[in-house]
């Protein structure tokens, strides 16, 4: 709960995601002419950039202030269990961060045209992706914790593509009307796999920059 | 069997260890490489389809085993040294991730000049090309991650932990990426005939293969052991 | 409660401390002193379980609550005092708050944001977990820094009645304030009780 | 095997490899330059870490 209410403190580290993401969506248009037929082509591509980018913004200083004020060497000098406190920060980022995102890209897509039917499958689907992308992004956090985040993203950036690959297929199969129960379990495995796996890793690493 | 093993935990036996096998890996390699691309270029016959710019294979694919086979290398090395601590893990991880990026590059760089005139174009986004692109992204990482904290011990772990993730990601990129080009285009064209090579172009490839192989082994020796110098009090 | 064996602590070729053996009972004050850069801290963190040693043994017997307090201070601005308080001890409650104020002289308001607080109120703000709950090993970095006379000698009472208890008190301080039963000097590697 | 014979006439011949030569020596030729660049790079460091001792 401690980490809910410390993101919520922090109104630019949520909100500034989230506005940053609806910028980008109403942009978007605004580079194409307006009855051009690429504006529901192209959507899907910049739906996945943005939240590419999102991503990386909301993840970017995650571990940096409690690293910095020494909340972490206090938590782990009580035999506070790392992986818990990132699985917390994690949990705080997908519900204050990812899911009002997917909310506004799915009502982008309906916007665009983009997506006609399905939309809680789209909702669901862009949900997953984006906590996805949150892990591996926040994984990418904690190896550049105090070091600046360009050496986090290179880091980490190869292995959000099969991500991007996978999110791609999803629109794919959406706009055709082809998506099926198991496409979504399948994501929502991907997600909780790769959610537990990066945050296990992430405390790791934290650990060690803490020596 | 503990004396075979002692390489692995004293700095000092894997330095002499290297000292006595570098030249003749170095020779050796060298000779083969000279050999191999020699017949290659002038030797073997020219190929039906493609004619002869065919024989950049004599390069590319080597290069292109080793860019995988490097990785593998590495994510060994570094599993021994998270697990069991083994001192020389992250010295032969980084020098190997060195040689792997030069690798890498080179496997990208000729197959894109081979394609000019077989595919007319440079770049395609095959599954093949794609995933190597993205494998030559995490060698540059790697060697980014490691050179940017000053507590070596820190850096190596961390540059372990980064290189076991990756290549966890590796056949998850290959089949993804795989999965996205095959429905996008397809998949017309394949990076070499391997299965209908005839041996007279075989021979030259392997002895290649295997010149590139200790040619590259040596050089990592010879990064390790500038590493070594380096860090270590000897 | 707790050995440490033939320490040795090094960051690449450079070694802070090596081959330090000594025992803390319980109710022993061990004073860490040296210079700077000497490695006290890294010895605090080290027996604190946030580092590893490159070399040498770290043995606790059982499983004591342990605490570090570094000399950063895990205060968060946007919160208030009562939420840091609160955070920092999430088993008390807000009249624990007041009266904590009120014992270490710490005059501001508990709907206040942290941020308006001075480095020292912060640091007694942080310190009050030392008096909130007991703790097995207590690991103190440079604990009255930043602080008045009169808090100093508040804490220092604290830290002499949890003594008493028996607390096993590590601490690094350059004033002297309290004097150990073992004084570890980084400097020289002697060990003197 | 009977194949593997020489395969051009002449020296220009083998350079112009019926106007593929281009690609194929240019792939050669930066491979070997980047290969020895490393080899060469890695001993000089080599030595002057050596020295240094």
């Amino acid at each position: 709960m401690n980490e809910f209410k410390k993101l919520f403190q922090k109104t630019r580290n949520w909100l500034g995601p989230i506005l940053i993401f609806t910028m980008v969506m109403i942009a978007f248009p605004l580079s194409l002419n307006i009855y051009s037929s690429e504006l529901v082509s192209s959507f899907e591509s910049i739906l996945v950039i943005s939240l590419l980018m999102t991503a990386f913004i909301s993840t970017e200083g995650i571990f940096n202030e409690d690293y910095s004020d020494g909340t972490f060497e206090m938590y782990i000098s009580e035999d506070g269990s790392m992986f818990q406190l990132v699985l917390e920060k994690f949990c705080a980022n997908f519900l204050m961060v990812s899911l009002p995102i997917a909310l506004v890209g799915l009502s982008f897509a309906v916007a665009n045209g983009a997506i006609l039917e399905n939309y809680l499958s789209a909702l669901i689907g862009i949900f997953f992706v984006n906590t996805i992308l949150t892990s591996i992004f926040a994984f990418g956090s904690s190896i550049s914790l105090n070091k600046g985040a360009i050496l986090g993203i290179i880091s980490v950036l190869p292995f959000s593509m099969p991500a991007v690959i996978l999110f791609g297929r999803f629109l794919d199969n959406l706009s055709l009307d082809h998506i099926s129960l198991s496409f979504l379990q399948l994501l929502a495995g991907l997600s909780i796999i790769s959610f537990l796996i990066f945050a296990w890793l992430s405390s790791k690493i934290i650990k060690l920059h803490l020596e | 069997m503990k004396n075979l093993l002692l390489p692995l935990i004293s700095i000092k036996e894997y330095i002499s260890l290297n000292h006595k096998i570098y030249p003749y890996a170095m020779i050796l390699g060298i000779a083969l490489v000279l050999v191999g691309w020699g017949m290659g270029l002038f030797f073997a016959p020219i190929d039906a389809v493609q004619g002869h710019s065919y024989r950049i294979i004599y390069l590319h694919v080597p290069m292109a085993i080793y860019s995988q086979l490097i990785y593998w290398f590495m994510a060994i090395w570094s599993f021994c040294f998270l697990v069991w601590k083994i001192k020389i893990g992250p010295y032969m991880t980084i020098s190997a991730a060195y040689v792997g990026c030069m690798v890498t590059f080179l496997a990208l760089f000729s197959g894109s000049v081979w394609g000019i005139p077989t595919w007319g174009t440079w770049w395609q986004w095959d599954a093949r090309i794609t995933s190597t692109f993205i494998l030559l992204i995490m060698y540059i990482a790697l060697l980014t991650i490691n050179s940017s904290f000053q507590n070596i011990n820190k850096a190596d772990q961390i540059t372990a932990w980064v290189v076991l993730v990756g290549v966890i990601n590796i056949p998850i990129i290959k089949k993804s990426v795989d999965w996205w080009s095959t429905l996008h285009q397809p998949a017309s064209i394949s990076l070499s005939s391997e299965s209908s090579i005839d041996s007279s172009m075989l021979i030259p490839l392997s002895i290649s293969i295997v010149g590139v192989g200790l040619f590259l082994f040596a050089l990592g020796l010879k990064v390790s052991r500038l590493m070594i110098l380096k860090r270590e009090e000897i | 409660m707790i050995a440490i064996k033939n320490l040795t602590y090094s960051i690449n070729k450079n070694t802070l401390f090596s081959g330090l053996t000594f025992e803390g009972a319980s109710g022993n004050i061990l004073q860490i002193l040296g210079s700077n850069g000497s490695g006290k801290t890294t010895l605090l963190k080290i027996l604190s379980g946030i580092t590893e040693p490159s070399k040498g043994d770290l043995e606790i017997i059982g499983s004591p609550k342990k605490l570090f307090l570094g000399h950063k201070i895990p205060i968060k601005d946007y919160f208030t005092n009562l939420q840091n308080f609160l955070s920092l001890n999430p088993d008390a409650s807000e009249s624990n708050f007041n009266q904590y104020c009120e014992q270490v002289n710490l005059s501001t308001s508990k709907t206040l944001l942290s941020s308006a607080l001075s480095f020292g109120q912060k640091k007694k703000l942080l310190l009050s977990k030392i008096f909130l709950s007991s703790y097995d090993i207590l690991f103190l970095d440079e604990p009255f820094v930043g602080l008045d006379r009169e808090t100093i000698g508040i804490i220092k009472d604290r830290i002499l009645e949890m003594k008493v208890n028996g607390t096993t008190i590590f601490l690094t301080s350059h004033q002297e304030v309290l004097d150990g039963d073992v004084v570890i000097n980084l400097d020289s590697g002697l060990i003197t009780k | 095997m009977e194949k593997l014979k020489l395969q051009f006439s002449s020296i220009s011949d083998a350079l112009m490899m019926d106007g593929h030569g281009i690609y194929v020596w240019i792939v050669y030729l930066v491979a070997a330059l980047i290969l020895i660049a490393f080899s060469a790079v890695t001993d000089s460091k080599l030595k002057m870490a050596k020295d240094c001792e």
